[in-house]
């Protein structure tokens, strides 16, 4: 089941993607998108892999990973959406201060 | 394969093509109303059509019900998000698009 | 009676502890300060019953749900995890009794049940035998210690708390992506059973790049220390000792695990560059701290120096002598002590002066003689005086480096050592002297002088237990241990 | 049958390539709306990939949670900042382009180094992928092998529920932390309230009982079917959501205790159930195998309330500066 590949380096892809818009874009709701496209990447190659010997074994742990990890991710969104307006609020644009060698 | 099971594909082509005929109003339409007409009218038709499909394919009475059920709450919302975004463009004054 | 005692399964009260205490404040804010009190007293008596166990019956290990790995879960804990446990009570202990004075009524109920909760994912996470377990643990212990950094709301410290939640977060992920691998690869997550199956392959090594990365992130390892300054600076006091003591510590230990259980044998070539990158962490951290002109910037550089030690065990000892884990243990030990008390002790100064300028101290050491006592005791240790714990620590990292012929990171030790002599000596300099403009001071409550002491004299007095810890963690080394403890007296 | 075959193929190559393609749309949109735009419209792909990754659980709970939620709480986020930036800061206007500006620093050199670096990892992380061992079964025997024993016949809810159900309690925890860290960023400027269209209030009460009722049917089939705590949570929670979109406010009295009660209640019967078994049992969290089913029914149900009553205040929190009352209220 080639498939399976398929969907890991789309994964992958998707890994790479969001750690490059992470580093380049400055404006903090594009950095949490970024993170968030992040984590659906790890969580395809999670679930893909478990496909790659074939239709039969339908490896459940995985899955139950994978579920962990979107309400992990949604809460983490939450609390960053919750500090980028209070910190847009109080600096009147929604990016990091001050540049630190990064 | 058997009559009903070709029924059933007939079904699935003809809502394809109502989805194929709705996307491409979505994108080819020259302003939001007319957007909202081809995707909100097509995709009813569509998704009803295959609706039909999976239903003459369905192992039990609770699965059609639980396919017709889908297919309401989807006309039902898809009415009223298209009125939600028609009234919004209408407030903020985007014009209605005449020849 | 005594018996009883000891089948009581203290590795899970250590979790379920806290968990329960945070619970009760969301619950009850009123009741938040005796309930965090009561829940951190009570982990403390858990660890030393854990201790207790673990003396009596060796390693613990615990299967939650009663299936055992690799399906379920297990709980283990050796000397490592044991001397992590201690480190996080006793360090948490003091911080908290700093904390019941600290904070205002509304922020106290803000800070406790978060703190709770952090204090269950550092125990969950110093317990846990498996790497997706770590993972969820890790995850926790980000996102408390990220809502404790913004908890002023201040816009320095919202700005730090951001910066660090997406650094936590991609640490964090990175991190995942290997247990994927490792996880596809060897077809478990628990860690005995990955010890057992793993090989060095493309997989394998490419988790290895994944894990190290990320955690080397969230623990800071230079350059990835862009985050921690300002996060670790503008958080309130008792917080930033928090981070700095303990929550660094937590993805430090579980690379160190990995590496002492899976990669280790391996990963060689690896280890010389983390061990290079902690050389470069100390002279850069040590060089930053320095130039600061504010006292909790500087601790906080100062930490990014100090976490560079704790990568030189990575090409000292993890290889060769086999001390690794008692070495790592004690350092993360010592320094949790002595960075704790420094930024309390920071902390004071700016309760006293309300503000942390360096310059403008002001004879604090007329007015606070027990905060600047404290910080001068905390930075015997963080510059490696005798007869600290930080002597000790560093003195094993320069022999392992002198016996091994590693003469380019026993000079850049020793740099480090006269570099925190300097930034060290800067602040109490200026405690000892008139500033130009005179200040008002306001008084600062003695509890919070005490905590601070008591932790830096910790820092000291953990110089004379080194032969103890590094016997929790190797028993048959404990010979080599004495005599490193006793070589100052000589 | 090759022609199925061909098609499977074709089909998953094009989901692929446009996840991939609408996620990099997303990310590099130059404005912000469109981008959560398409942020969301890639969480429902993700929804079809695990459909044919035969991963249902997941794909219900991406399509809820994934895109829904979280999309939710994206715009709404976005509402809040284009209104504050917009009133704070004459000059910054949010609204209607963010070009995707570049962080200062990024000079073509250094352009070039991370273009350079990506490549390089994804090409080692598509090698580590392509070398596995091509057949591995995981941890899909043990779990067959004790799946009579779980409770339960849905070996996912077995998982979450039974054999991992440890983590399930510490990620109930985090969803708690999530809550209690943004309600420490209280002070918010409370957001204008709009008065809401009638055609939304039809819909929310026409809604409301069919989202319970489906709510209730996913938390009760998870144990043998697709479906579950997780789920139906969300499920529970979008309903608040809808309810809050369309001007619904949930009374004082009811954010105090009750409140604070249905967010703690899911973690709350873990830990007691927890140290229930620690004494019974000797094991944390190990249910008797007779008893097995309904312990797990009684913690879904209880941690369906918590997750659907933190998603729902998540959202309330962050759309408008209506905050929860902390305990400082309370003893003022």
């Amino acid at each position: 089941m080639t498939n399976a590949f398929l969907y890991a380096f789309a994964g992958i892809g998707l890994f790479v993607l969001g750690l490059h818009a992470l580093v380049v874009h400055a404006h903090v709701l594009r950095k949490i998108l970024a993170v968030n496209v992040m984590g659906s990447g790890v969580f395809l190659v999670l679930v893909a892999l478990a496909r790659r010997s074939g239709e039969a074994t339908s490896d459940p742990v995985p899955h139950a990973m994978v579920i962990t990890g979107i309400v992990v991710a949604v809460s983490a969104t939450a609390l960053a959406l919750a500090l980028m307006l209070k910190l847009a609020g109080k600096s009147g644009e929604a990016v990091l201060p001050g540049k630190h060698n990064d | 394969m058997t009559a009903t099971d070709y029924a059933a594909a007939c079904l699935f082509i003809l809502g394809g093509i109502f989805f194929f005929a709705g996307t491409a109003g979505l994108l080819r339409f020259p302003d939001v109303y007319t957007r909202l007409h081809a995707l909100t009218k097509a995709d009813n038709v569509g998704l009803g059509l295959i609706v039909a499909g999976l239903v003459l394919q369905a192992e039990s009475w609770l699965v059609a019900g639980k396919l017709l059920l889908i297919w309401l709450l989807v006309l039902f919302a898809g009415a009223c998000v298209a009125h939600l975004v028609a009234r919004r463009a209408l407030r903020k004054g985007i014009r209605i698009w005449t020849e | 009676m005594l018996i009883g005692l000891l089948n009581i399964d203290w590795g899970v009260i250590t979790i379920m502890l806290p968990l329960a205490g945070g619970i009760a404040c969301v619950l009850w804010p009123a009741m938040s300060k005796p309930a965090g009190l009561i829940s951190v007293t009570g982990v403390v008596l858990a660890i030393a019953g854990l201790g207790w166990r673990i003396m009596e019956n060796g390693t613990y290990r615990h299967a939650v749900g009663g299936w055992g790995a690799p399906l379920g879960i297990d709980l283990f804990a050796d000397g490592l995890s044991l001397v992590m446990l201690i480190m996080t009570a006793l360090v948490g202990l003091g911080i908290s009794f700093y904390a019941k004075r600290f904070f205002s009524p509304c922020d106290a109920v803000r800070f406790w049940p978060i703190w709770l909760l952090l204090l269950a994912a550092l125990n969950a996470l110093f317990l846990s035998a498996d790497i997706f377990n770590l993972y969820v643990a890790l995850e926790m212990t980000g996102l408390a210690a990220v809502a404790l950094t913004a908890l002023t709301g201040r816009i320095d410290a919202l700005g730090g708390a951001m910066r660090y939640l997406l650094a936590t977060l991609l640490g964090s992920l990175a991190y995942l992506l290997g247990v994927v691998l490792l996880y596809h690869d060897a077809g478990s997550v628990d860690i005995a059973t990955l010890a057992q199956r793993i090989e060095p392959n493309a997989a394998v090594w490419t988790a290895l790049g994944l894990m190290s990365a990320g955690l080397a992130l969230k623990t800071a390892l230079f350059p990835l220390s862009f985050w921690l300054p300002p996060a670790h600076a503008s958080a309130p006091a008792p917080v930033s000792a928090l981070l700095s003591a303990l929550v660094i510590k937590a993805s430090f230990y579980i690379l160190l695990r990995l590496w002492l259980e899976l990669f280790g044998a391996f990963a060689e070539g690896v280890s010389m560059l983390l061990g290079l990158l902690g050389a470069a962490a100390i002279l850069w951290g040590s060089l930053q701290a320095l130039r600061q002109t504010r006292i909790k910037l500087l601790v906080a550089y100062s930490t990014v120096a100090q976490i560079g030690y704790l990568f030189l065990i990575y090409p000292l000892a993890l290889v060769s002598n086999g001390m690794a884990a008692s070495m790592a243990a004690y350092l993360a030990f010592s320094h949790a002590l002595a960075k704790s008390a420094m930024f309390l002790a920071a902390g004071n100064l700016m309760q006293f002066g309300g503000h942390d300028r360096i310059a403008d101290l002001d004879r604090a050491v007329q007015r606070l003689p027990l905060t600047v006592a404290a910080f001068a005791l905390a930075g015997v240790s963080i510059m490696g005086l005798p007869p600290s714990s930080g002597f000790v620590g560093k003195w094993l990292l320069l022999d392992a480096a002198m016996s091994q012929g590693r003469w380019d990171l026993a000079v850049v030790m020793i740099i480090g050592g006269l570099l925190a002599a300097g930034y060290i000596f800067k602040v109490l300099g200026y405690a000892f002297t008139q500033a130009e403009v005179p200040h008002d001071a306001r008084a600062v409550p003695a509890e919070m002088e005490w905590a601070a002491l008591l932790l830096a004299i910790g820092a000291i007095l953990l110089g004379f237990m080194a032969p103890q810890i590094f016997a929790l963690i190797h028993p048959d080394l404990a010979v080599n241990a004495s005599e490193a403890g006793t070589v100052w007296t000589a | 049958m090759d022609g199925i075959i061909f098609l499977q193929w074709a089909f998953d190559a094009v989901l692929g390539l446009g996840l991939l393609w609408l996620a990099w749309r997303a990310l590099n949109s130059s404005d912000l709306f469109k981008a959560i735009v398409l942020f969301i419209a890639f969480g429902l792909l993700m929804a079809l990939a695990w459909v044919r990754l035969n991963a249902s659980d997941v794909a219900l709970a991406e399509a809820a949670i994934g895109a829904g939620l979280t999309g939710a709480l994206l715009l709404a986020a976005l509402a809040r900042l284009e209104t504050m930036t917009d009133q704070n800061v004459s000059g910054v206007s949010a609204h209607p382009a963010h070009p995707p500006s570049p962080t200062p620093a990024g000079s073509r050199f250094s352009r070039g180094l991370l273009i350079l670096l990506l490549s390089a990892s994804t090409a080692g992380m598509g090698y580590a992928v392509w070398s596995l061992p091509s057949y591995s079964t995981g941890l899909s025997m043990d779990v067959a092998a004790h799946l009579d024993s779980s409770g339960v016949s849905n070996p996912v809810t077995a998982v979450l529920l039974n054999f991992r159900s440890y983590d399930t309690l510490l990620e109930m925890i985090v969803l708690l932390l999530a809550v209690l860290g943004v309600w420490s960023l209280d002070g918010l400027p409370p957001q204008p309230e709009k008065p809401p269209a009638t055609v939304l209030e039809t819909l929310s009460r026409f809604l409301t009982p069919v989202f319970i009722l489906v709510a209730a049917y996913l938390l009760w089939v998870g144990a043998d079917a697709p479906g579950g705590a997780f789920q139906a949570g969300s499920v529970l929670g979008a309903t608040g959501v809808l309810l809050l979109l369309s001007g619904w406010r949930p009374r004082a009295r009811l954010m105090q205790w009750p409140l604070r009660l249905a967010l703690t209640t899911g973690a709350g019967a873990f830990i007691l159930l927890g140290l229930l078994t620690l004494l019974l049992e000797k094991q944390l969290l190990a249910y008797p195998v007779a008893q097995a089913g309904r312990m797990i029914l009684l913690l879904e149900s209880l941690a369906t309330v918590s997750i659907a009553a933190t998603l729902a205040i998540l959202f309330l929190s962050v759309s408008s500066g209506h905050k929860m009352k902390t305990g400082k209220e309370e003893k003022e």
